[in-house]
């Protein structure tokens, strides 16, 4: 157990990728404590576009509101979409890997071939098309990206399980007489969690940036809930003008889906010692 | 060999026919309502809401219109604009050379300047300058692409005023500079990872070590023997992240008001434009496609295990 | 710690093998096939003839050892045994039962047929779920099976079965990492005495050890055997190992058996050629018996593509012309010695 | 060149791995000399150091190892003081070595002829044309079938013993002085084994190549070696000429070692009696105990055992054995 404390602490990602993820759920849950004013009921067009000061650290936008107040509450949103996109994408995908994986025959290569297609479409165009079919809003968002990158994690389970499935430790479950969904919920399943927990770390910043994406190009949340993306949908124009909108919101998708990186790439090296080694 | 390529050229088909399935399906599900929307937030009167219906055979069950497509896509009729009555192909082929030219010079600065320092970061494992490109190359995979757009913008055009912020500038060469390194730079870390993950294990291999029992001087190794093995690996993973980059053109096409096919899809997806959208996606799906196609063909010659299957 | 040895059968009498009384495991005919991918196109359809034609019996509180080199198919006929891979034709009797269609069978018939038959594995790494603590691994088979039904029983169990393979109970609460290979092995062993069963399949379970642990081991092995009223079938491609276990042994090429004889009969007087070359080619730890060996020439055939008569003709150094046309059928050559080979009638 | 009596010269070698476990001395203070044409075996089980030594050698230890202290003396020349460069001139050249692994250890993307002619056109400096032919010849020697064929094969398309041989063929190629071979015939199976074995001694008396055979399989040791060495826990516990080594084995390590292992047609001869034991696991190299590294597993060990490390005694031409009351056992 003493390795154990001494390899993660060796994990600068890791650890560096963690408190930024701590530090982001801390302010989506604090939001309303540590905003100074509300993100959108509080717009006063007599304070529009002010550059940062001591009052306004992060400065005003066009219609008044406080950027870091907006700033603050958007972490709820990047980071809502997050989880829960990655959680309907990581249900779908283990549901089909580890069937597809186990069963093997006609469903293996019916999850296969719709997993290669879902592939071979580019995720933000997809995800733009589901959008286009929905509307835009944020429960919609949830759902186009929920959908969107299933076939990654299928794709990973369903390799994990065949490499897995011909261990010894399986084929003895089977000698043993036991039960298919016990074989592969009890034996397989706590076995191939590591890369599954990676890719979702990893899903999980590739789902904020696609949302922010989609908000930038005005089809994801609408105004006036504050998403990152959203707010720097119309920075362009101002970008002679006041240069702060632009900076702010960028910087803080930025921070954040670079600390779930991290977190994967730590998570990665941690679990899979065949890639650690190196460092 | 001749038997890879075959079966490879030939799983192109069903591929390019699901592809083709979920798109329509998912922009057509609901009939009704493109007819409703079409024109934007524009209510269009009831009477004409059914003429067009008719029109565009909107009344017909989705299958029957599935078909439809199907066959006009045989004859590279991908349908007219719900808007201008224009044919879809029409609407876009003046858009495919800028988005063409955006990806590839965005591919090329990528491939440029990622594989080499993820070559270099590799060599180097554990220097402090293999830790500064990896940490680069991270933060490259983490930015979001609209935002160092405006970033790069606000450096280049807004404070040292040597570039134009937006617009296609009528092919000068001067306008491609900010979208191409907006677009490639997230392309750029990708492949410097992958690059360097895989020099990494192929460095941890024991014909590597064979190499080094057998005196050879470290310049060939890694130019011969690690490269070889390297390019498969990298290939592969460029390929399958090709469609990132793909992607990113509606993003960067966006920002930088470019006139290619994603700023296209994105006003079609806003006017409800279903035809055009469809255009546009199925454009871009198949460039992807036929990528990944030249990838998993290039394996043929490098990898002998495949030229004697 | 001194160790009874259960009394050894110096002389093997003719009868060991005899199908004179009805024997614990019956395998008639076995023919395990993998269909293979073949060039894309191509109609044809080829096989990997992993087990061409196998057959052996086994008696209560037999050891049959099963030696051969790799991919002559050993190890999946001991899969086969177990039904962990579907024979394509023949048949397999335990205990009276035809076990061949193990799908088919009732639940609770499947239940019992897998409690009766265990195996052991060759690489103690891989053989043990990593995220389950030793405790569990022993717990679990007799929880799914209804055994020890109270916890309290379970856990004198388990602590009975890890001291009898030479652990602690008190290290039940660790995980497989934390043990040595030839610790592991031992948990392996354990694990497959769990369920009480009458027979064990052990494939390769000494291989992957170092030197000073295999003779631990294999003592331990043998040990249980008579403790436990076990049968054994052993896979192995050390011959030494074998003798050393085995009461019976087989030798298998290519999918089939060449020869089977009692232990000290296929040493003293093996007759298949394939039997001599194998037992030339070990080398001996005794610089004085530097000898002259029967080299083999040329590689094992691929299972794909086995040579036609006697898969061992092409290697064979004493090939007959006949051998090239037709396969021998394994022949009785008295004293539960059969070997399949046209130069012994 | 002068004929030198011996070949190779290792003066106390240390070599360590840093972990994030602690320090692994994998190779703890080892000296041994081979001379020249002669057939030298290191027999050891895992872990202990005997294939880290070969890799010491050839300086390839890569990091997290690395080379503490020692001498290695190549013809009287000290390669720990080679530059990167003249030690590339000896490995391959002078120095060659085979691997235990014959699946992974060729490229899997050149075709074999590539392989061997690289070393030609490295150490002979040889056109690529000249050294396809020698290549070609090499093949030949290592009794590969139709050579100017399979020269242009990839080695996915060889069997395991086939690209042994390759392996074997590549190492002879530029005709070294020492070749060490690391458990070269582990991984084949025994009619295989027997093949490159026989091999072996038909190269080794036509090139009169010294030979550095690493091995845990005490039998390949005995067809083989002409003197041995016993590895145990980074550490040699016995060196002796093969007869005196197997008759009269001196250190109780090599005495158990050879009691353990169940003999062909023992059983038949004599019965069978259970094989003897050697209690206990293999040290882990993070936590070696204290004093005789192998105390807490010998059947003769003493309460003095423990207290202080035992050191190699040299007893002349009956080698050397690390165990102070290696006579008081044998009676």
């Amino acid at each position: 157990m003493d390795n154990w404390v001494k390899k993660i602490r060796k994990r600068t990602n890791l650890v560096a990728g963690t408190i930024v993820f701590l530090i982001i759920v801390f302010v989506a849950v604090f939001a309303p404590y540590l905003a100074p004013t509300h993100p959108w009921d509080d717009a006063d067009l007599m304070i529009s576009e002010l550059p940062p000061s001591g009052e306004y650290l992060f400065g005003t936008d066009s219609k008044g509101r406080d950027i870091l107040s907006r700033v603050i509450y958007g972490s709820r949103i990047s980071l809502s979409v997050g989880v829960i996109s990655q959680l309907i994408n990581s249900v779908i995908g283990i549901v089909f890997g580890l069937t597809a994986g186990y069963f093997g025959r006609l469903w293996d290569d019916i999850v296969v071939a719709v997993a290669n297609i879902m592939l071979s479409i580019p995720s933000l165009i997809f995800a733009l098309a589901v959008m286009a079919l929905l509307g835009p809003g944020l429960i919609n968002v949830f759902i186009a990206l929920g959908l969107t990158n299933w076939a990654y994690t299928c794709r990973i389970t369903r390799s994990q399980v065949l490499g897995t499935k011909n261990q010894n430790y399986v084929k003895a479950a089977k000698a043993m007489g036991f039960g298919r969904c016990r074989v592969m919920f009890l034996h397989i399943l706590p076995n191939i969690f590591g890369p599954i927990l990676v890719m979702a770390s990893l899903g999980m910043a590739d789902a904020i940036l696609m949302e922010a994406s989609l908000s930038f190009l005005g089809l994801g949340t609408q105004p006036p809930v504050p998403s990152w993306g959203g707010m720097l949908a119309g920075a362009r124009e101002q970008l002679f003008t006041a240069p702060w909108l632009s900076i702010f919101p960028g910087l803080a998708i930025f921070i954040t889906v670079l600390g779930l990186n991290l977190l994967g790439d730590g998570l990665r090296d941690l679990l899979d010692p065949h890639m650690s080694e190196t460092k | 060999m001749i038997s890879y390529v075959l079966r490879r050229l030939i799983q192109f088909v069903p591929t390019i026919f699901g592809v083709t399935l979920i798109v329509f399906f998912l922009l057509n599900v609901l009939p009704g309502n493109a007819a409703m929307m079409a024109g934007g937030k524009n209510r269009i009167p009831p009477a004409a809401q059914k003429l067009m219906i008719k029109k565009w055979g909107l009344d017909q069950p989705v299958y029957a219109r599935y078909f439809k497509y199907i066959k006009g896509l045989c004859t590279a009729d991908l349908g007219t604009s719900f808007i201008s009555g224009e044919r879809v192909t029409d609407v876009l082929a003046p858009r495919l050379w800028p988005t063409f030219k955006l990806a590839v010079i965005a591919l090329a600065i990528a491939c440029v300047t990622g594989i080499p320092l993820g070559f270099y970061s590799a060599l180097r494992q554990g220097t402090a300058m293999d830790t500064v490109t990896m940490i680069g190359a991270v933060s490259g995979v983490s930015m979001p692409q609209f935002w160092l757009g405006l970033l790069l913008m606000y450096f280049f055009s807004v404070y040292l005023k040597i570039l134009p912020t937006v617009g296609y500038g009528n092919g000068d060469p001067k306008f491609i500079i900010l979208p191409a390194i907006t677009l490639g730079v997230g392309y750029m870390a990708l492949l410097a990872r992958t690059t360097r993950a895989a020099v990494v294990e192929t460095l941890s291999q024991d014909y590597i070590r064979t190499a080094r029992s057998k005196g050879i001087s470290d310049l060939l190794i890694n130019r011969r023997h690690v490269l070889r093995n390297t390019l498969t690996i990298i290939l592969t993973s460029a390929g399958l992240q090709f469609g990132s980059l793909l992607g990113g053109t509606v993003v960067v096409e966006t920002l930088f008001s470019w006139p290619g096919l994603g700023t296209m899809m994105v006003n079609s997806i806003y006017y409800r434009d279903t035809p055009i959208t469809q255009g546009c996606v199925m454009i871009i799906i198949v460039g992807f496609l036929v990528i990944n196609l030249l990838v998993d063909l290039s394996y043929a010659l490098i990898d002998p295990r495949i030229k004697y299957q | 710690m001194k160790k009874k040895y259960p009394h050894d059968v110096v002389s093997s009498s003719g009868n060991i093998g005899s199908a004179a009384e009805n024997p614990m495991l019956s395998v008639e005919d076995l023919k395990v096939y993998f269909p293979v991918e073949t060039g894309f196109l191509s109609r044809r359809r080829e096989y990997v003839y992993a087990v061409d034609g196998v057959s052996f019996d086994l008696k209560k509180g037999e050891t049959l050892g099963i030696v051969g080199e790799s991919g002559c198919g050993k190890t999946t006929t001991g899969m086969a045994v177990l039904n962990l891979e579907q024979p394509t034709s023949g048949r397999v009797v335990f205990k009276g039962q035809d076990i061949t269609d193990f799908r088919k069978l009732s639940t609770e018939t499947q239940l019992q047929l897998r409690k009766e038959m265990q195996v052991i594995f060759q690489d103690p790494y891989s053989s043990l779920n990593p995220r389950t603590s030793l405790d569990k691994i022993l717990e679990e088979p007799m929880k799914v099976h209804g055994l020890y039904p109270s916890p309290g029983e379970r856990r004198d169990r388990v602590a009975y079965l890890l001291e009898r393979v030479g652990l602690t109970p008190s290290q039940g609460k660790r995980y497989p990492h934390s043990f040595s290979g030839g610790q592991r092995q031992r948990i392996g062993i354990a694990r497959s005495l769990a369920l009480n069963p009458s027979m064990i399949v052990g494939d390769e379970p000494v291989s992957a050890l170092d030197v000073s642990i295999q003779a631990q081991i294999i003592n331990l092995l043998i040990d249980l055997q008579s403790e436990f009223d076990l049968s054994y079938v052993l896979i192995a491609h050390d011959l030494a190992v074998v003798e050393h276990i085995s009461d019976r042994i087989a030798v298998m090429y290519l999918g089939r058996i060449v020869e089977t004889a009692p232990y000290d009969r296929l040493f003293v007087n093996p007759l298949h050629p394939y039997t001599q070359a194998l037992m030339s080619a070990i080398p001996v730890p005794d610089p004085k018996a530097r000898k002259n060996r029967i080299v083999l020439t040329g590689d094992v055939p691929s299972p794909r593509h086995p040579p036609s008569g006697c898969a061992f003709h092409p290697r064979c150094p004493e090939r007959l012309a006949e051998c090239s046309e037709s396969a021998p059928g394994l022949l009785h050559k008295g004293q539960a010695h059969h070997v399949a080979c046209h130069l012994v009638r | 060149m002068q004929p030198a009596k011996t070949v190779l010269n290792i003066d106390s070698l240390f070599t360590e791995f840093n972990t994030i476990d602690g320090t692994a001395r994998a190779v703890n203070d080892v000296t041994f000399d081979v001379k020249r044409g002669e057939i030298l075996g290191i027999v050891g089980e895992s872990g202990s150091g005997k294939s880290v030594t070969a890799l010491s050698i050839m300086r390839l230890i890569r990091p997290p190892g690395s080379i503490r202290r020692g001498r290695i003396e190549f013809f009287g020349r000290d390669l720990m003081g080679l530059s990167g460069d003249e030690m590339k001139d000896v490995r391959g050249n002078r120095i060659s070595m085979i691997f235990q692994e014959p699946m992974t250890s060729l490229h899997p993307l050149f075709t074999i002829g590539l392989q061997i002619s690289e070393m030609y056109i490295k150490h002979m400096g040889l056109s690529k044309k000249e050294a396809w032919e020698h290549a070609i010849e090499m093949l030949e020697k290592v009794q590969i079938p139709s050579p100017e064929k399979r020269v242009k094969d990839y080695p996915h398309q060889m069997s395991g013993g086939m690209r042994q041989r390759v392996m074997i063929a590549m190492a002879l190629s530029c005709n070294p002085e020492l070749l060490i071979a690391d458990e070269p015939t582990t991984a084949l199976d025994v009619t295989i084994q027997a093949q490159v074995i026989d091999l072996m001694w038909q190269l080794e008396k036509e090139y009169s190549t010294a030979i550095m055979m690493i091995t845990h399989d005490l039998g390949v040791i005995a067809e083989i070696a002409q003197r041995v060495i016993v590895m145990y826990a980074g550490e040699i516990v016995e060196e002796a000429e093969v007869n005196q080594l197997f008759e009269q084995p001196k250190h109780p390590y090599t005495r158990a070692l050879l009691e353990a292992i169940p003999k062909l047609g023992r059983r038949t001869r004599m019965g069978r009696k259970p094989l003897q034991e050697i209690k206990g696991i293999v040290p882990g190299l993070y936590n070696l105990p204290a004093g005789c590294n192998f105390y807490p597993r010998c059947p003769e060990a003493r309460p003095d055992c423990r207290l202080s490390d035992i050191s190699l005694i040299d007893l002349g031409i009956r080698g050397r054995v690390r165990c102070p009351y290696y006579q008081g056992a044998k009676a």
